[in-house]
């Protein structure tokens, strides 16, 4: 627990000096918080509960439009339209869960591809809803403060709350009753309600969090881009990805998902200046070679060679 | 004895095979009721109905006069049973002490009381000294105790113990079955199915006997394993 | 045309069209059916097929059914190698692994095609491309036929296979129980490797049959065709390898007819909507074995 | 085919050009893996023509101009995180990129950013519709595009008066691009007096057009005004012809003006028209010969990809000249006075009907006849004639 906040405290702390040292290396920094958040939202369903969705870029994008219509409809600043978004966030969720969480394993995952693939269809089609096709755009923001939201290191220091603040999130949940009921259903569904647990409750309450956490993180991602196109901000890929940075990083662990965004952004933007056209070659090499050598994921395999160590020590002791 | 659990009529169909029928049981805190039959007989089945983890046809079921016939099995766990599953279910990603905390909070509102109560059916169980192994790590034995532990994490008044003696080495056995009346000693009514049934005679006050889903012969141990009729379906169809 | 003839026309499509999906889909049940793997390269190597065969017609000048005889077992050969150095090493790793591996490959396979053959769509160009007959008034597509029949002929070759073969029974003793199967002395590691190589030359089969009438581009094309081989299984039963022959079908008559009498913009919507209540109300697929809902 | 996979291990941040004396560096931002990498394969070589033929000629004012590509993976994001390195390193202006989806977001921190931007690729109305006074395009976008093509049906209805043209019928994909040309499209239709008497979208990856081609059909539309992705148009072709779907003018933009099309149609492909910013045979001085150029580095047939590759490099290169290449703000404003005319076309910035920094670039139709791509509209540029009506398909 108190490593946890002196990690928090750690991120902060260089996140704060960040823009002051580097301010020119904002816009990545800004992806690898979002995506720090992003997949650290999905791990609370995906990891801690076991249940892989592969349809977050639906929140995502919900979150964004809900900033950039709200922005320029009805002139609502950013604030309160993050707030609506992860309340319907939070209700799409928990209907959305109520459908498919009769699935298991692979069956879920399929399901919420469908999901989010009809909801990408819808997004671009219905243009009364989302000005369709050809994207929204953001021409101004409200100034709270004298703060120009379009600068990219007031983005950048959003970014860094919003993935803060989930991760504190996370840190708070994992010890106590929640995060237990979480892994406990995770591990055994049978074996949970043996011990007093609604399953299908539980995970209802971690895809609704998961979601509207999500959101948030795609409002923020909504001004960064400024422009949003559905068919981009819906995709399939966004999904894969957020699900993969939590993966590689390590599921069902604090940390794992952002050292996942660090690593894979890190790497996806390294790779990028450097192999022009083959870096999603050697992109997908890197999932490969993570997959084959570390399978639970970078931190998920320190944490686990960290227990043992730690448990071998005391047998002898 | 005031009755803590009844079980009347209860009857469990798949598809168009009858795994239990008509089948009633009751019992008394601080009683123990033995339940044994021969493979396939229904016991398991039963228990799981009566539990909540398998859909009943019909029959109707009690607990301190409470109809819970309709309750999901999470919710009879939060109104007093507390059950052990014949393999042992441990959440194996978790520690030990983890695994009794998932129980524990059914009750404790802290994360402190929680462990506080936690630590304490461990020690009850014999396994406070491995509270921080990963439970994927336990020998069959500690297995055992561990399923016992988190029973009893969720402060049960019910207690359902499905072969918890099955594989257990005489001393181990022993002190099970030591264990186990402790357990009725503190007021706590306890279902058993058993293969053992050293375990059944020494520990029953009462004994069902399942046959094909059906209630053979009920009594106290020994007058149900001078029963010609369960002599007869232990030897003649098993 | 009346409503009746035009009617049957789309229904004619859809089934045409179901054999096509299909045929795009076998593969991938097979190996879930086996290896419990959802394999997310599945697309690209259907695209793979595609350029191999765009490559045998541009270096040899090839019709694309006749570079089937080098391009099935060069397929068959790739999937027994990707089984053999990557997906073997994660088989008893977490779920989720195999399914990062087989991300991994398809962001290989594609981005390696772009490196290639560069960024542009592929097709090749026969001239029986647009060739039709009429049966009582419904045109038929030549290629989407010959799609058709090469579905059947698979199908009906992977069941004598899963059925009156020795290695045949081995898979199905694997899918079934992998430890029994290992129990009783079936070397499941190799029949595992069979399978996805099985896998991917119907993957790559498919792909070189569809060229005459399709595109293939090296990043795009992919994730489509792995996206329809999902639909396609879940709705004839992840799996079942002959059901995926009616979940194609399926799928094929619910995209035309909604394509043809509601919005046409709302196509792919039609057969992910099929696809979710199949799972919500049949999960086993429409001739599935029940799955256990556990 | 060319084995790329060495070469691009080796250009590691491709940096053409001597890096020897003074130099002038221009950031492009193109996108060369991912979905659009096949348009960025052309783009790159247009502007490596364009730099060749540039510092051949004095470089900027003798300096040598050098070009930063960096890719963007064809999404947003690493679009944007390159804009932030260019923007920081100082160089005078960016160009960039592809799809609209980028383009747009690059458009908006570059304006922020006070960094001149050249649109390399994007063709969307909304980047310079409302625009801003740092963002120029010399090449053509939706509404241009869409007039051209009725531009062209009125042409045809007014030289062959028998053949009556009154109806159309619209299939587009759902992307930005295709659903931006069939608005501004059904607007005209209506205003020119067309009927729509079909209009049916298809979302990207569709591979099975029939259901929608069977109803147009029923229709019997004049005029199939098709906008597709660059892969799909090969499919749509192959099953019109399948349906025997007949029309009097058919055209399919993006996938029709890829030389590819006519390679893997073959002989369907004849007839069909399609809107472009330039072509070899176009009546512009030079033409001819940056076709040469063009086919010679690309190694294969060009399209107008390529050119606008070209163009966007020269439009930079000549505001270049005129300004002062450490201040941003003196480019900008040589930019907004540009006055030149290329091999490609002529350049003039203007701000106009909502549109600011739009070249009002004259768009080109295409027609594919016996398996070529000719200039055939507007008249005072075309090679020949335009062939019409097309005849139907059982008459092919």
């Amino acid at each position: 627990m108190i490593k946890h906040l002196i990690g928090l405290g750690v991120l902060l702390a260089v996140g704060i000096a960040y823009p002051a040292i580097f301010p020119n290396n904002l816009t990545i920094a800004i992806s690898v918080l979002l995506f720090a958040g992003w997949a650290t939202s999905w791990d609370l369903l995906g990891g801690w509960n076991g249940q892989v969705s592969l349809g977050h870029a639906s929140f995502v994008g919900l979150g964004a439009y809900f900033v950039a219509i709200g922005q320029s409809q009805f002139g609502l600043a950013p604030w309160w339209t993050m707030a609506m978004a992860a309340a319907f966030a939070a209700v799409l969720g928990y209907f959305w869960g109520q459908l498919t969480f009769s699935l298991r394993g692979p069956y879920f995952s399929l399901s919420t591809i469908a999901v989010a693939e009809i909801l990408r269809l819808v997004a671009i089609n219905e243009e009364w809803l989302t000005g369709g096709a050809t994207g929204v755009f953001i021409a101004t923001l409200p100034e709270p403060f004298g703060i120009d939201l379009f600068s990219r290191t007031a983005q950048f220091y959003m970014a860094l709350a919003f993935a803060a603040m989930v991760i504190a999130i996370v840190i708070a949940i994992s010890r106590g009753r929640f995060g237990y009921q979480l892994r406990a259903v995770r591990e055994d569904e049978d074996s949970a309600m043996a011990s007093g647990i609604d399953p299908t409750a539980t995970k209802l309450k971690a895809f609704m969090l998961s979601a509207a956490l999500t959101s948030i993180g795609g409002g923020i991602y909504g001004i960064v881009l400024a422009f949003i196109e559905p068919h981009v901000i819906f995709a399939l890929l966004l999904s894969v990805q957020i699900a993969l940075t939590a993966i590689i990083g390590g599921r069902g662990t604090i940390w794992g998902p952002a050292v996942g965004a660090l690593v894979l952004v890190g790497a996806g933007e390294m790779f990028r200046t450097t192999f022009a056209e083959a870096n999603m070659l050697i992109y997908g090499i890197l999932i490969l070679v993570v997959v084959l050598f570390l399978p639970r994921g970078i931190v998920g395999e320190l944490a686990r060679r960290h227990i043992r160590r730690l448990y071998a020590k005391r047998a002898q002791g | 004895m005031p009755n803590v659990l009844r079980a009347d009529g209860i009857t469990v169909k798949f598809g168009g095979v009858t795994a239990v029928n008509n089948v009633s049981l009751s019992l008394g805190s601080g009683e123990i009721l033995g339940l044994i039959g021969p493979n396939g007989a229904g016991k398991t089945t039963l228990f799981n109905a009566v539990t909540g983890f398998a859909p009943m046809h019909s029959g109707r079921i009690t607990l301190l006069d409470k109809d819970i016939t309709t309750l999901p099995a999470f919710k009879r766990t939060r109104l007093g049973f507390g059950r052990t599953f014949q393999t042992e279910r441990p959440f194996e990603e978790l520690t030990v002490l983890e695994n009794v905390l998932v129980a524990a909070f059914l009750t404790a509102g802290r994360r402190s009381e929680a462990e506080r109560l936690a630590m304490g059916v461990l020690e009850q169980v014999g396994l406070a000294d491995r509270a921080h192994q990963p439970a994927l790590d336990l020998n069959l034995a500690r297995r055992r105790r561990l399923e016992l532990a988190k029973a009893l994490a969720v402060k049960p008044k019910v207690i359902f113990l499905d072969e918890i003696m099955a594989g257990l080495n005489p001393p181990a056995l022993r002190e099970m079955i030591a264990f186990v009346r402790s357990l009725s000693a503190q007021g706590l009514a306890v279902l058993m199915v058993e293969h053992i049934m050293e375990a059944i005679i020494e520990l029953s006050d009462h004994v069902i006997v399942l046959a094909s889903g059906e209630k053979i012969a009920e009594g106290t141990p020994h007058q149900v394993t001078s029963d010609e009729r369960v002599i007869e379906a232990y030897l003649g169809t098993d | 045309m009346a409503g009746l003839d035009i009617l049957l026309q789309n229904v004619a499509n859809g089934v045409l069209m179901g054999g096509v999906y299909a045929l795009i889909g076998i593969g991938l049940t097979l190996v879930f059916g086996v290896m419990r793997t959802i394999n997310f390269a599945h697309g690209d190597f259907v695209v793979l097929g595609m350029y191999s065969a765009v490559l045998f017609n541009a270096l040899l000048g090839w019709d694309p059914y006749l570079s089937l005889l080098l391009a099935m077992p060069i397929g068959f050969f790739a999937g027994v190698v990707v089984e053999r150095f990557i997906l073997s090493r994660v088989v008893d790793a977490p779920p989720e692994s195999a399914l990062l591996a087989t991300l991994g490959i398809s962001l290989i396979i594609g981005n390696a095609i772009l490196l290639t053959f560069g960024g542009e769509p592929r097709s090749v160009q026969v001239s029986y491309a647009s060739s039709t007959f009429s049966i009582a008034g419904v045109n038929v597509s030549m290629v989407l036929l010959l799609a058709g029949i090469a579905t059947v002929i698979m199908i009906a070759a992977l069941y004598a296979l899963l059925n009156r073969t020795e290695i045949g029974r081995a898979i199905r003793g694997t899918a079934e129980n992998r430890l029994g199967a290992e129990l009783v002395g079936i070397d499941t590691r190799r029949i595992h490797s069979i399978v996805f190589g099985l896998g991917v030359m119907l993957a790559v089969m498919a792909g070189v049959t569809l060229i005459p009438l399709l595109f293939a581009t090296p990043t795009n094309t992919g994730a489509v065709f792995t996206l329809k081989a999902f639909v396609v299984t879940v709705l004839g039963g992840l799996g079942n390898v002959g059901a995926a022959i009616a979940g194609g079908i399926l799928l094929g008559v619910v995209e035309v007819l909604g394509a043809s009498y509601f919005m046409s913009e709302y196509r792919e919507a039609y057969g992910l909507i099929a696809f979710l209540l199949i799972l919500l109300f049949r999960p086993e697929g429409l001739f599935g074995r029940t799955v256990k809902r556990v | 085919m060319r084995i790329a996979i060495a070469a691009a291990l080796a250009a590691t941040l491709s940096v053409i050009g001597a890096p020897a004396q003074a130099q002038v560096e221009v950031g492009v931002i193109n996108s060369l893996s991912g979905n659009f990498a096949a348009f960025g394969e052309r783009y790159r070589t247009g502007l490596q023509v364009a730099l060749d033929e540039i510092n051949a000629n004095g470089g900027i004012n003798g300096q040598q101009l050098t070009l930063t590509i960096q890719d963007d993976r064809s999404e947003a994001k690493s679009a944007l995180a390159a804009a932030e390195s260019f923007a920081s390193k100082g160089v005078p202006l960016v160009i960039g990129s592809y799809a609209s989806s980028i383009t747009g977001p690059l458009a908006q921190f570059l304006t922020r950013q006070k960094v001149p931007m050249i649109v390399l690729g994007s063709a969307d109305d909304s980047i310079t519709k409302p625009g801003s006074p740092w963002v120029f395009r010399a090449k053509h976008n939706s509404t241009i595009v869409a007039k051209t093509y009725f531009d062209y049906f009125d042409h045809l209805k007014n030289t062959k008066k028998d053949v009556p043209l009154e109806t159309v019928a619209m299939l587009y994909g759902n992307g930005a691009w295709p659903t931006s040309l069939a608005k501004e499209g059904k607007r005209l239709a209506s205003e020119r007096g067309y009927k729509v008497v079909g209009d049916q979208a298809y979302d990207q990856g569709v591979t099975d057009f029939r259901p929608i081609l069977n109803r147009f059909r029923g229709a019997n539309p004049d005029i199939l005004y098709i906008v597709s992705y660059a892969e799909d148009g090969v499919a749509i072709t192959r099953q019109m012809r399948e349906v025997g779907l007949n029309a009097k003018v058919i055209a399919i933009d993006t996938s029709a003006a890829l030389p590819s099309f006519v390679q893997q149609v073959g002989g369907s492909a004849n007839y069909v028209a399609t809107a472009v910013s330039w072509s070899q045979d176009v009546k512009y001085p030079g033409a001819q010969e940056l076709y040469e150029r063009l086919k010679a580095k690309a190694g294969g047939e060009p399209s107008f990809y390529e050119a606008e590759g070209y163009l966007a490099l020269m439009v930079a290169a000549d505001a270049l000249r005129r300004a002062d290449p450490k201040s941003r703000d003196s480019v900008r404003e040589a930019l907004a006075a540009t006055d030149i005319t290329t091999p490609v076309t002529t350049v003039n910035f203007k701000s106009a009907d909502g549109f600011q920094g739009q070249n009002p670039i004259r768009s080109l139709i295409l027609q594919i006849q016996d398996g070529k791509h000719v200039t055939v509209f507007p008249d005072d540029l075309a090679a020949n004639p335009p062939q019409h009506p097309t005849p139907e398909w059982s008459a092919r």
